[in-house]
């Protein structure tokens, strides 16, 4: 695939990587196959062996087993310093004792380009990342966010095969996080580089990634679309890990059917194999849960324990007997008239849940 | 300071003298006190003659024969071993950092903490027992089929002192220059790997102009120690490695000379201004070699 | 921390204070033992006894325990008197006793020195007149007529050799055989240290220089260390035991201490007045800081150092409670004749023979009959010194 | 990663050195030191006449609390003063780095005799005179183990944030800088501990008695026994220093791990 730069996108492929380190199973058995000028997410708590296999991809880690390749070329044996991948790290990977320019064209020094390409590559790379002001200051003379984009642009300025970027922004304040997360979606899709994205902030993964990998225990989950991911967990793990989801507890009435609060609920097909009398968590978001009237059949009655504003929506912390809070999201115009300490009904939308054994 | 990119808020920098001054007073005033004050009785001694009057003579002799003698070997032994202990000492500490456990290099430091304080007679004695003709290391040597005392070599001698004072300099440096070994952070390493620099890049590149200022500021405290250090060459030789220190000893606490106290000032103050003049190179080159980090 | 450290220094100051108010107290109620000037005008041995009984201390300066004897001296006068002595740094110099005095707080100031001559003829105005007993017996080269100091004892530099060598060296001629390789030091650099600038005059002398000028002695080092025989070690206790050297130019009033300290550590020492040349120290010299803490002690100590009796030691000693201080000074043995036994030349020594109240030396510490004995004048020592300034570099050095 | 030649070589070289440096004479001289009665045979003879030496706890003590004392005035002293030196005050720098060698140059025994011209009589009759001069002596020690420390951590950025969520100043350095040069603070704490430990000219000087001093005299008539002093005060003093290391490297990260191992796990 060429993309508007005349620049080539490349195929990322890993087939059963896996890293053990003694007994521990970092990585077991990873297939990912990242397309050409896709950027996929890696998800997942730390120690879920995201970054593992991120490293294993820039040679900065060997696999135990399994094969890494690069457009169809096998690339276990190439030394990280021939990989040309690009990788941007999670904090003070800038080198303090070059300027901004010497940083950015470590890179091509190293590949013996000559000064004037390189001259031209680096202002190149800084009018993409919007930091021509800064070409002669030094690292400690910039805010994080501006390190990080002249780390992108350090990882850019080779022209990598694939761009590789490990938590690149949490060392960040909340703020600049959003504005570099939006600018480096923004250069990856002008430059249509195949990138791998790790990060344990499922709502950063959601929004950049075209499809979000979530691991758990050095295993891939479940690799999808943001949305699909979303509406359709295939597993309790990926249900709870993204998006927000209230735990409640309920028992499988009957076949692929569970009672939960005061409702009988159908189970997703991934559970509904659970036998009869099965005590289970289920997962239920809090934007399918609604007010409801005292008189429906279906109704729980809690206490309003909670009550936070954020902005379109507000969220409530209803608490019921023998269960933890519970939280509903509501369209804030709705909830005016409720105060904490009021009681309410409400009740679970969903045609469908995921569960899990309790 | 000096670029107009520098964005840092203006406190950091800006300030009134007074207040820059103020957090450092307890430290002026100690050292004025404690430090200073002395050192002024020393300088005013050193320029009277012996009945009291006003006078440069004592400085005369510093320039000539034996005295100037004594400089000139303080100077060359000095540079020797911190240029010895420096190198070895970065080796151990680059070894130490980079391989060894947490638990084992503390040990190190406690190990490095006194002997960087060691000297005097318990030294000398060591190294005669290790290196003297009936040394330990010697004998096993000799059975070895290697006589180290076959040729010139003698631990009484200019290298001898210099074998014994690395005792002292290596863990010196070890202790100081270590923490910034430590400081160097492993993405450095693999942020250059991976932009396609081989390791000797990243050393020539990164590593060593990142630790060269700590590298020149040790050198120079190791410099200034082995200038100033005499107990062990004074324990170990007669004379064979004539330093001011010992001349200074001589002259104000010794049994021979009475009343030549105002000359073992003068060497004093001599030896102050060396290593003023030391201190003016290294004020230089540790500014060169920091100039990123000036803000 | 810092509320300790307050504490710290004010009991400290407090302690020093009633110090001060203490003696000053013991002075004023009895006789002003810092103003007499002999033992008559002191009222005598028994008082001044009780007197420096009462103070119950001394302070000593610069006395290593080996050294002309001091161990036993001050063992003996401890046992008889029984007054406590504190030596300051007994390693210590010449210069740090005459700083002491001049800048040490009240209560540390030495009740005598020992002191090398200079020290004392450019510091007379520091020390008070006390003229012992046996004050007639001093030769008058070496006291101050006014008795603000006076010499004490001497030593003649013998060489002392590890008896497990080869050949046992009687000469200084001998140090040259090839035997000798890698064996002889001396004790410090001898353009500043007392014990190797006089190890030089004895070479000299040996050489058949005169003392007017050391260059014999400066070429007689300069071929030992040429044929390899001289080691730049120092000559000191513990690098003798590492096997740094096996034979150096040494104090004699050192050697029997010496030879004990050598046997402890498994060695055996021999020391020897060297057959062709003997050279006699200047006598280091005894005096009172007119500031002595303790003036009884201080004079009872020094009247002790010059007793020429022959009696008890620390050995032999039993109680003294109940005896008077005259009879207890009498029974003891003096410091003239310790020294004797610690292989010093007491000053009064002349007299001592003539009066036959002298101990018998330990044997090998006698001058061989016929031989010139030589003490090198202060301007001797000077001259030599600056030659050695010039020349020794190039011997020690390599 | 993988383990290449290049590192055994280091490590062997390294090692070689050690012994040959600091291990074989360290050796040498303690064998001297179990040397029996008369020099014959092993035993603890020599240690066990030390123990028995009436100085030897007392002074002992001495020296371990004056030594200590030190370690924290200079501690007290320094850390703020170099935070403040390398945070706003950076023009004063190379007075307050001359000042810090000046210890080192010049000779102890003029310093000790300048004090002793210059201190008042109530300073000079307290023991405690030494705790100064020790931290004087100590500084060019503790000066640059604190600067190599202080340059590793981002000190501007630590303090601004500090500062920012309203801690104080004292409550900034004591808990935010003190942990991030933790190993720059021990360092300067045991040079100028180990200094004091070991210092003998000026507590001579100054006519003090700590344990070097007494040492002096207590061993002048045996040699074996002065070795084994000498081995006791270096053994001594190292033990202890890394007994006072490691209990205060429990509950910390361990810095090696920090550097080395982040990230392979996560």
């Amino acid at each position: 695939m060429t993309n508007a730069h005349g620049r080539v996108s490349s195929t990322l492929e890993l087939n059963g990587v896996s890293r053990f380190f003694g007994q521990v199973k970092a990585l077991d058995g990873l297939d990912l196959k990242v397309n050409p000028g896709e950027l996929v997410a890696l998800l997942g708590p730390s120690g879920c062996g995201k970054t593992t296999a991120l490293r294993i991809v820039a040679g900065l880690e060997y696999s135990t087993t399994g094969s890494l390749t690069v457009n169809g070329v096998r690339y276990n044996e190439t030394p990280a310093h021939q990989r040309d991948m690009g990788m941007v790290f999670q904090s003070y990977s800038l080198f303090p004792n070059l300027n901004v320019t010497e940083n950015i064209e470590y890179g091509l020094r190293a590949r013996k380009m000559a000064a004037r390409d390189r001259s031209k590559r680096v202002a190149e790379m800084l009018t993409l990342v919007e930091l021509g002001s800064k070409a002669k200051a030094f690292p400690h003379q910039l805010s994080g966010g501006q390190q990080q984009r002249v780390a992108l642009a350090r990882a850019l300025a080779i022209e990598p095969t694939v761009l590789l970027l490990d938590e690149p922004l949490s060392a960040l304040d909340a703020q600049v996080r959003g504005q570099i997360r939006e600018e480096i979606r923004r250069i990856q899709i002008d430059l249509g580089i195949t990138t791998l994205f790790v990060t344990h902030d499922q709502e950063e993964a959601m929004s950049i990634a075209d499809r979000v990998g979530v691991m758990n225990h050095g295993k891939l989950e479940q690799i999808d679309t943001p949305i699909e991911l979303y509406t359709n967990p295939s597993s309790p793990f990926v249900a709870s890990f993204v998006g927000l989801a209230n735990r409640i507890s309920g028992e499988v009435s009957a076949a692929g059917v569970a009672r939960i609060l005061n409702q009988t609920i159908s189970l997703t097909r991934a559970v509904s194999a659970f036998a009869l009398g099965t005590k289970i968590t289920a997962i239920i978001r809090p934007e399918t849960l609604i007010l409801t009237s005292e008189n429906d059949p279906e109704a729980t009655r809690g206490l309003i324990a909670l009550k936070s504003f954020l902005g379109p929506l507000t969220k409530l912390g209803v608490a019921v007997e023998g269960s933890p809070l519970i939280h509903i999201n509501i369209a804030s115009s709705d909830v005016k008239h409720l105060e904490i300490g009021q009681h309410i009904s409400f009740k679970v939308t969903a045609s469908e849940v995921m569960a899990e054994h309790a | 300071m000096k670029s107009g990119v520098v964005e840092t808020p203006k406190t950091a920098q800006g300030g009134r003298l007074g207040s820059q001054v103020f957090p450092l007073l307890p430290f002026f005033a100690f050292t004025g006190y404690f430090l200073i004050w002395p050192v002024l009785a020393v300088t005013l001694r050193s320029l009277r003659g012996n009945e009291g009057e006003w006078t440069f003579s004592n400085y005369t002799p510093l320039l000539h024969g034996s005295y100037l003698h004594a400089f000139v070997t303080s100077i060359k032994l000095s540079l020797v071993t911190s240029v010895i202990g420096s190198l070895l000492g970065a080796l151990f500490a680059f070894v130490v950092v980079r391989y060894a456990t947490g638990r084992f290099s503390a040990v190190l430091d406690s190990i490095s903490a006194v002997f960087a304080n060691s000297g005097g007679v318990p030294l000398a004695f060591m190294f005669i027992a290790a290196f003297g003709t009936e040394g330990l290391v010697t004998r096993v040597l000799k059975t070895l089929g290697w006589d180290i005392y076959a040729g010139h070599f003698t631990i009484f001698s200019f290298t001898g002192v210099v074998m014994v004072y690395s005792f002292f300099q290596i863990p010196l440096m070890f202790l100081v220059f270590k923490p910034a070994i430590g400081g160097l952070r492993k993405e450095w390493l693999e942020a250059s790997t991976n932009l396609g620099a081989t390791q000797l890049t990243y050393w020539r590149r990164v590593a060593i102009p990142m630790l060269m200022p700590s590298f020149i500021g040790a050198f120079f405290l190791l410099f200034a120690g082995g200038f100033s250090a005499y107990a062990t060459a004074r324990a170990l030789t007669v004379g064979t490695v004539p330093l001011v220190p010992i001349i200074i000893g001589t002259l104000v606490d010794g049994n021979v000379v009475s009343d030549q106290q105002n000359l073992g000032d003068a060497l004093a103050v001599g030896m102050i201004i060396v290593a003023g003049v030391a201190m003016v190179g290294y004020i230089w080159a540790q500014k060169s070699a920091a100039k990123w980090r000036q803000s | 921390m810092r509320k300790q450290f307050i504490i710290g220094v004010v009991a400290a100051a407090l302690a020093a204070a009633s110090l001060v108010a203490t003696s000053s107290v013991s002075t004023a109620a009895g006789k002003d033992f810092s103003k007499c000037q002999n033992l008559k005008a002191c009222g005598g041995m028994d008082a001044l006894v009780k007197a420096a009984q009462k103070e119950g201390k001394l302070n000593v300066i610069t006395l290593p325990r080996d050294w002309a004897n001091y161990g036993e001296a001050m063992d003996l006068f401890t046992k008889a008197f029984g007054i406590k002595i504190t030596d300051d740094n007994p390693d210590g110099s010449s210069a740090y006793e005459i700083q002491t005095v001049k800048t040490a707080p009240a209560s540390k100031v030495p009740d005598a020195v020992d002191v090398g001559i200079t020290y004392a003829l450019d510091n007379t105005n520091l020390f008070t007149s006390y003229k012992v007993e046996n004050w007639a017996d001093i030769t008058a080269d070496y006291k101050d007529p006014a008795g603000r100091w006076y010499g004490d004892y001497a030593g003649v530099m013998a060489l002392s050799y590890d008896t497990s060598i080869p050949k046992a060296p009687k000469s200084f001629a001998d140090l040259k055989d090839p035997s000798f390789k890698n064996m002889v030091a001396i004790g410090g650099d001898p353009s500043g240290a007392q014990e190797a600038l006089m190890s030089v005059f004895a070479a000299n002398l040996a050489s058949g220089g005169s003392p007017d000028s050391v260059q014999s002695g400066v070429d007689y080092f300069k071929s030992l260390k040429t044929s390899g025989n001289f080691v730049t070690a120092l000559a000191n206790g513990q690098n003798f035991l590492a096997g740094a050297y096996k034979v150096a130019f040494s104090w004699s009033f050192n050697g029997p201490g010496a030879v004990a300290t050598a046997a402890k550590a498994g060695k055996t020492v021999k020391y020897v007045i060297p057959s062709d040349a003997v050279i006699k120290g200047t006598p280091y010299v005894m005096a009172i800081p007119f500031n002595a803490p303790h003036p009884a002690a201080a004079r009872l100590w020094t009247e002790f150092l010059f007793s020429q009796n022959n009696g008890k030691t620390s050995m032999t000693i039993g109680s003294t409670k109940g005896m008077t201080g005259s009879k207890i000074f009498s029974s003891i043995m003096g410091g003239q004749n310790i020294w004797i036994l610690g292989g010093a030349l007491p000053i009064t020594f002349d007299a001592m023979v003539a009066k036959k109240t002298n101990v018998t030396a330990p044997e090998g510490y006698g001058i061989p009959k016929g031989v010139k004995v030589i003490t090198p004048t202060v301007a001797q020592q000077d001259a030599a010194k600056t030659l050695l300034k010039a020349q020794w570099p190039a011997i020690a050095g390599n | 990663m993988k383990i290449s030649p290049f590192k055994w070589i280091l490590i062997g070289a390294s090692a070689f050195l050690s012994l040959l440096i600091f291990v074989f004479p360290l050796f040498a001289a303690a064998t001297y030191s179990f040397r029996g009665e008369a020099g014959k045979g092993r035993s603890l003879a020599n240690y066990r006449w030390l123990l028995e030496q009436d100085g030897f706890y007392p002074n002992l003590f001495t020296s371990l609390k004056l030594a200590a004392l030190a370690g924290i005035l200079s501690l007290v002293l320094m850390v703020p003063t170099m935070v403040f030196l390398n945070l706003k005050a950076q023009r004063y720098k190379p007075l307050v780095d001359f000042l810090c060698i000046l210890p080192l140059i010049i000779p102890v025994v003029s310093l000790a005799i300048g004090a002793q011209v210059a201190m008042p009589e109530f300073v000079q009759n307290s023991e405690y005179e030494l705790v100064f001069f020790f931290a004087i002596i100590a500084l060019p020690y503790t000066y640059r183990a604190l600067d190599t420390s202080l340059q590793t951590v981002p000190l501007k950025t630590l303090v601004e944030a500090s500062r920012s969520l309203g801690a104080s100043w004292v409550a900034t350095i004591l808990k935010v800088i003190v942990p991030a040069i933790r190993s720059g603070i021990l360092g300067a704490l045991f040079l100028a501990f180990a200094l004091g430990i070991g210092e003998f000219t000026i507590t001579s000087l100054l006519h003090w008695e700590t344990f070097p001093t007494w040492t002096v005299g207590a061993a002048q008539s045996n040699i074996l026994g002065a070795i084994a002093l000498s081995v006791f005060s270096f053994v001594g003093a190292i033990a202890l220093l890394a007994t006072i290391s490691l209990i205060s490297r429990r509950g910390t990260k361990p810095e090696s791990l920090e550097s080395e191992d982040e990230g392979v796990l996560l």
